[in-house]
């Protein structure tokens, strides 16, 4: 590493201690152990300002901060899946002793020595572990895919295509709180409002119409050309509306995150507001 | 063989849980209860796998010194650590010897791993390794200020894990969230350019929805930005999504139906 | 003497409820309480099993009380009774023992045999006085009582008396059991009430098809068939016209341009579970990426968030690599599994990025908040970014910051465009066909609801 | 000195972006680092020196205010805290904001809610943020808290009819008629207007649904921004304003201090929060902006190249 890195290095380790003793000072009065949450405090600020200096360019203290959550977000996902699962999902419906061992609630049940397939399917998975038997791995993996197959292609066809149908039956001729009541009327007591006649009626032909459209630009096997290519332009016109729309929407939202963590930096960690 | 036996499971369980779905009673309602336990419980096997083969990357980058290589060690610090405080807890209100044992157990972990990746001394390694393990054993048995827990999720409880989940992984998380807001702005300036029709509706649709935030806009012109835009996210908007829905849907379903069917096995490598 | 000691604790049973018995019914305002008639009963009362169901469950229908709504409009409630026989009574007291002989076991540090003979012989009780349920719901009227099992408002004319299928719970409602059932009219003072004629014996049972889902049923044979039929068509050699797909077509010219620039490959499956299809969907990709990568011997990373992700991954590779007549190119650290947090996972990566600099970036599957972050950093490391993903809120920000993006169905589209293999082609033909349905379906039913025709509307309508 | 920082904060942001400006002229790109040191600054520099942009209040959100305004004294308002923790930090600000300010015209106000996890947020809110400016102001008297049942719309639909089937009581188990507020009140339609704050189901629609549309009782929306496009299509027809997500929260407050000196120095999160979100948002648009300029003038090179 160049003689830079290491000065920089140096110069922070020195911010890091300063900042753990105005910490700690600081936390004195309020709790006994300052020391330790003087250093927390100061640490988490620390990879705060790590992560955020990864913005500027790929740089030791990010390599530090990424590297050691890496880890311990694995483990704690470990522990977590260990406790949740294994222990309160599992064990209970296995055995009685291992429940009693494990002090959870034995799940009685006439079927519950189903649950040790799981148990052979999941061992079976830790076979690619070995050279030779890693090929058996392949029957969990199938068996888990062929039944969340089998629910996704129900659960959406149902959901996505059946339901989506029926609700683009929108009246094209107003309904609900805007029924037709002949030309006449449509003009006589014509407004622009958000909620006019005319604009509901707008909106209706615009959903159908983008409906319509967006479906005709996902033909894959039809040449995208003369009217129905026409179409198809409408429709990726519409789909790049919508994404410059919701791209827009979600701005707020990003930047009220930044203030969190920048709330954090100054009254947590600095204490420069209250 | 190899293959055909999971096609067929694949196939059975496929078509099974199709056929599930339209049967109201009892005994079909359990067997699809049951099922959907199995896969949670799969799952976390694997996530021994995937931890092995976390350990085994770092190790790996350690020994044949990949560039970072050192960084390594932090994430298998961090690993191993977690781990530990995880399966342990206090007992009363001191800490006791807990925190030698820590260390000694990283010590072990360590030569461990350094015996695993020398060219030479492995023996000396070995040792080291067999001593701090010894101690730590020691340490364990003779030292009731804390006590490891197997059985109950009293580690979660760990001052010290909780302490690592607020202080090291928050922090790191919802910084790394943050950064979005930064994306979203060099994003924005990269990519929001009038180059055709796409782009610039894509553009004006973006401008017209943050427009709305701008106090001074609603001096000039009213609410006209801020109705613009929620008919933006009301009208088209409902419509593109629905579009893509419905595309979706349908890719979704073709897919799974060659899944089972066994016509797309790229999952299974042979594509 | 004895007169009083059988009175007193009925005085004090009285005494003791008094007090609830306000609270039930706070006084009402004099508008409400003044000379109200008792109303009329509802009339045409049925009970029937409930359809399409699991079983354990009754469904009540009936006419309207001539006066809710109409007549002198004073009912306010419908209160559902049923004859529940006093061997409930028994059932209930069994079921909270051996609910606390479980607590017991819960608590217990270890599990005495003495505590499981107790739960043993609850449970077999428990199981041989269900067992009599329908014998003694025979002798109804006999020792047994109305419970009220539930209540509607006015204008209500359906009661779903749905009960548990667990027979600890004391919610659990037996099947193949003759339950009679009566329904009483309610004012708004609850005492001013009219009974109706009971109905019984009926009894629930679970159905064996669910005639609410046809609709989805004629969706799932007219598709597999559809798919087949053109997946048959295609075997036999019949060309089948695919519009081009960018993003798809640049996959290849980036493999080639990385191999010139001597730059790795990276691949992101995303946060995506091996169960969801969107990631089954990335593995075909992947697995033509990786072979053209092998026939190029050009580098590949393959990060994972998900373990069981990883190991199919690892599969797909390995087995392209095979089949690219490579194998001893072929490293399983090639795949390799990261963590399974969100945001350490999305720092790892771009990790990756900054570091290998790789040629071509290729985010395929379930992304989330992180799309953004990711296709930013790449292109900040300068890669070609290829992505494409079925998660409608993160297409924009892939559409921003990416070269070339599969919206939505494309995704699933680009695994028959790689393969270019007639079978897979096929399938996308009857993805189409099933497009067309849905514009001509939607068409038919955009006319049916102006004109109101219910009938062609409803036979979309799902029962859940 | 909060006034000179945000000041020169302000100056360096809009210096650098005319400096930007005039680089993009000569079609020169802007590194994104100085993009990411804007936004920082942008986002960093109103929470150091907090300073609030004056927000003018849009017509939507007019709608509430002037209704609140406009209606005579000791008038009945009912407040739903349509809310879970989550969703708090957007619409807890406009939640306090109108029930201060009814507070403040004399209104008597019904809280209640129809979501769980809204009662504790709701006894809470009442107690640290809402009550403590009005130590005047008593319960049963100017305002009741009469908490949450469970039943989603079904409360609603009753609570049309009458009060009291649904609550027989406040949250301290008064009965309702012992209490001053419920003088006169014995259905929804009893109420001159009606607040429903929320984001979720049930929430607005449902309160438009089976309370405004049947009852025809005035109703006024505080939402969280994601949901406030679903709503506008109510606006003005059913439903007399809309306050969406912190911005919305921002215009009432503003609105607030503007015609209520008493409320000249209170808290106002709504406006402190839209500090950093205008700047950054100006910020951002700014950028797209020079973006576009760079493009073009780069291109007319080319043509002439």
């Amino acid at each position: 590493m160049k003689r830079t890195t290491y000065i920089m290095m140096a110069v922070v380790f020195g911010l890091f201690v300063l900042s753990w003793i105005y910490k700690g000072i600081s936390l004195q009065s309020n709790n006994d152990h300052y020391i330790l949450d003087g250093f927390l405090v100061t640490f988490s600020a620390f990879l705060t300002l790590a992560v955020l200096s990864f913005l500027y360019t790929d740089n030791p203290f990010y390599k530090f901060a990424e590297h050691l959550f890496v880890g311990v977000s694995a483990a704690f996902w470990m522990c977590l899946g260990f406790w949740t699962t294994i222990v309160q999902n599992l064990i209970p419906r296995l055995s009685e002793g291992v429940s009693g061992f494990f002090k959870v609630p034995y799940l009685p049940g006439p079927y519950n020595f189903f649950f040790f397939i799981p148990v052979i399917l999941g061992i079976m998975l830790l076979m690619r572990l070995s050279p030779k038997g890693g090929w058996i791995s392949r029957w969990p993996l199938a068996w888990i895919i062929g039944t969340t197959a089998g629910l996704n292609f129900i659960r959406y066809l149902r959901s996505d295509f059946i339901k989506q149908i029926s609700s683009t039956f929108v009246p094209l001729l107003g309904g609900g709180q805007h029924e037709w009541q002949g030309i006449g009327h449509f003009f006589s007591n014509f407004d622009l409002s958000a909620s006019g006649q005319f604009v509901a009626l707008v909106a209706n032909w615009v959903i159908f119409l983008g409906v319509f459209c967006g479906l005709v630009y996902f033909f894959f096997s039809k040449e995208h050309t003369g009217t129905f290519g026409r179409a198809s332009r409408v429709g990726i016109w519409i789909l790049m509306i919508t994404f410059g729309a919701s791209f827009g929407y979600t701005v707020m939202g990003r930047i009220s995150l930044l203030v969190g963590r920048i709330t954090f930096l100054f009254r947590d960690w600095l204490g420069l507001v209250s | 063989m190899k293959f055909q036996i999971p096609r067929l499971l694949v196939l059975i369980f496929g078509l099974f849980m199709i056929f599930q779905y339209f049967v109201p009673h009892e005994s079909s309602e359990w067997i699809y209860e049951f099922l959907l336990d199995w896969i949670y419980i799969i799952g976390i096997f694997a996530l021994a796998l995937g931890i092995w083969s976390l350990y085994r990357v770092s190790v790996d980058k350690i020994r044949t010194r990949k560039p970072n290589w050192p960084y390594a060690y932090v994430t298998l610090l961090g690993l191993f650590t977690m781990i530990l405080f995880g399966f342990t807890s206090r007992s009363g209100d001191s800490w006791g010897w807990y925190f030698v044992f820590v260390i000694t157990v990283m010590l072990t972990m360590g030569m461990i791993i350094q015996t695993m990746i020398t060219k030479g001394s492995a023996g000396l390694y070995a040792g080291l390794a067999g001593l701090f393990f010894v101690s730590s054993i020691l340490i364990g048995i003779f030292d009731d200020a804390w006590a490891f827990h197997f059985m109950t999720a009293e580690g979660l409880q760990n001052s010290l894990f909780r302490a690592f989940f607020d202080y090291i992984l928050i922090p790191i998380l919802s910084t790394m969230f943050s950064l979005l807001a930064f994306f979203i702005a060099s994003a924005a300036y990269r990519a929001f350019r009038a180059r055709n029709v796409l782009a610039s509706l894509l553009l004006i649709a973006a401008l017209i929805v943050m427009l709305r935030f701008n106090p001074y806009v609603s001096y000039i012109c009213g609410d006209f930005m801020a109705r613009t835009s929620s008919w933006l996210m009301n009208v088209p908007n409902l419509a593109a999504q629905r579009a893509i829905v419905i595309g979706i849907g349908l890719g979704i379903v073709a897919t799974a139906l060659k899944v089972i069917l066994g016509i797309e096995r790229g999952y299974m490598g042979r594509g | 003497m004895r007169y009083w000691c059988r009175i007193a604790p009925l005085l004090l049973l009285l005494f003791s409820v008094s007090p609830f018995a306000q609270t039930d019914a706070p006084e009402l305002p004099d508008t409400a309480s003044t000379d109200l008639a008792p109303p009329a009963p509802v009339s045409m009362l049925r009970a029937h099993d409930t359809d399409d169901d699991h079983g354990h469950s009754i469904t009540l229908e009936w006419e309207l009380s001539p006066d809710d709504g109409a007549g002198q409009n004073s009912v306010v409630t419908y209160e559902v009774f049923r004859w529940v026989p006093s061997v409930m009574d028994i059932l209930d007291t069994l079921r909270s023992r051996l609910s606390i002989v479980n607590s017991e076991i819960r608590e217990a540090d270890g599990v005495t045999s003495e505590m499981k003979e107790r739960r043993v012989s609850l449970q077999t009780r428990l199981k041989e006085l269900l067992g009599q349920l329908p014998e003694i719901h025979e002798q109804y009227p006999n020792d047994g009582e109305w419970h009220q099992v539930g209540n509607v408002g006015s204008r209500n004319t359906r009661y779903v008396n749905s009960g548990s299928k667990d027979t600890e719970s004391s919610g659990f409602i037996p099947d193949f059991t003759g339950f009679y059932y009566r329904v009483d009219a309610v004012t708004v003072d609850s005492s001013i009430r009219a009974v109706s004629k009971i109905v019984g014996p009926v009894q629930s049972y679970g159905q064996w098809f669910n005639t609410g889902r046809y609709p989805v049923l004629f969706a799932v044979l007219i598709f597999g068939f559809l798919t087949l039929g053109f997946v048959i068509k295609a075997k036999k050699g019949a060309k089948l016209y695919v519009r081009p797909l960018t993003g798809i077509e640049e996959v290849n010219d980036a493999i080639g341009r990385a191999t010139e620039m001597g730059k790795p490959i990276l691949y992101v499956l995303g946060l995506g579970t091996a169960d969801m299809i969107a990631t089954i969907a990335s593995f075909t990709i992947l697995g033509r990426v990786a072979k053209r990568v092998a026939e190029h011997r050009t580098r590949l990373i393959v990060p994972t968030y998900d373990p069981i992700v990883m190991s199919v991954a690892q599969e797909v590779v390995k087995s392209s690599y095979l089949d690219a007549g490579q194998a001893d190119a072929y490293d399983d650290d090639i795949v390799f599994f990261v963590t399974q947090a969100q945001f350490a996972y999305v720092a790892a990566v771009n990790g990756i990025m900054l570091r290998e600099l790789p040629a071509t970036n290729v985010y395929m599957g379930k992304f989330y908040a992180e799309s953004l972050i990711l296709a930013e950093t790449g292109a900040l490391a300068g890669s070609i970014q290829i992505a494409g993903t079925d998660e409608i809120a993160q297409i924009p920000f892939f559409i921003v910051a990416c070269d070339y993006t599969l919206i939505g169905e494309e995704l699933y589209a680009a695994s028959a465009y790689l393969g270019r293999e007639p079978i897979l082609l096929g399938s996308l033909k009857a993805q189409d066909y099933a497009k067309a349905a849905v514009i001509t379906l939607a068409l038919a039913g955009l006319v049916a609801a102006n004109f109101g025709w219910t009938t062609f509307t409803d036979l979309f309508i799902v029962a859940n | 000195m909060a006034d000179l920082g945000i000041i020169v904060s302000l100056v360096i942001i809009f210096g650098g972006l005319v400096a930007l400006f005039v680089r993009s002229i000569q079609a020169r790109e802007v590194d994104r680092r100085i993009i990411f040191l804007f936004i920082f600054i942008a986002v960093a520099a109103p929470i150091l020196f907090p300073f609030t942009f004056s927000e003018t209040a849009t017509e939507v959100v007019k709608g509430v205010f002037d209704k609140i305004e406009s209606l005579p004294e000791g008038s009945k308002v009912l407040i739903s805290f349509d809310f879970d923790p989550a969703m708090a930090p957007e619409v807890q600000p406009m939640a306090n904001a109108i029930s201060r300010h009814s507070l403040e015209k004399g209104h008597k106000i019904i809280f209640m809610s129809l979501w769980a996890t809204g009662q504790a947020l709701l006894t809470h809110s009442l107690a640290n943020y809402i009550l403590p400016g009005f130590p005047e102001k008593q319960d049963g008297i100017d305002y009741v808290n009469i908490g949450y049942k469970a039943g989603n719309e079904g409360v609603l639909n009753v609570i049309i009819t009458d009060f009291r089937k649904m609550f027989p009581t406040d949250v301290n188990s008064v009965l309702l008629d012992s209490i001053e507020v419920f003088n006169g009140v014995n259905s929804a339609k009893d109420v001159d207007l009606v607040i429903a704050i929320g984001g979720g189901k049930p929430g607005p629609k449902e309160w438009v649904l089976f309370i405004g549309d049947p009852g025809n009782i005035p109703i006024g929306f505080g939402v969280a921004a994601v949901v406030a496009p679903q709503l506008y299509p109510y606006y003005p027809a059913q439903v007399i304003g809309i306050l969406g997500g912190v911005k919305g929260a921002a215009e009432y407050e503003s609105e607030l201090q503007k015609t209520h000196p008493r409320f000249r120095d209170m808290d106002t999160p709504g406006l402190r929060m839209m500090g950093p979100q205008t700047l950054a948002h100006v910020v951002i648009l700014s950028f797209i902006v020079i973006g576009n300029v760079v493009f073009f003038r780069s291109r007319r090179r080319e043509k002439k190249a």
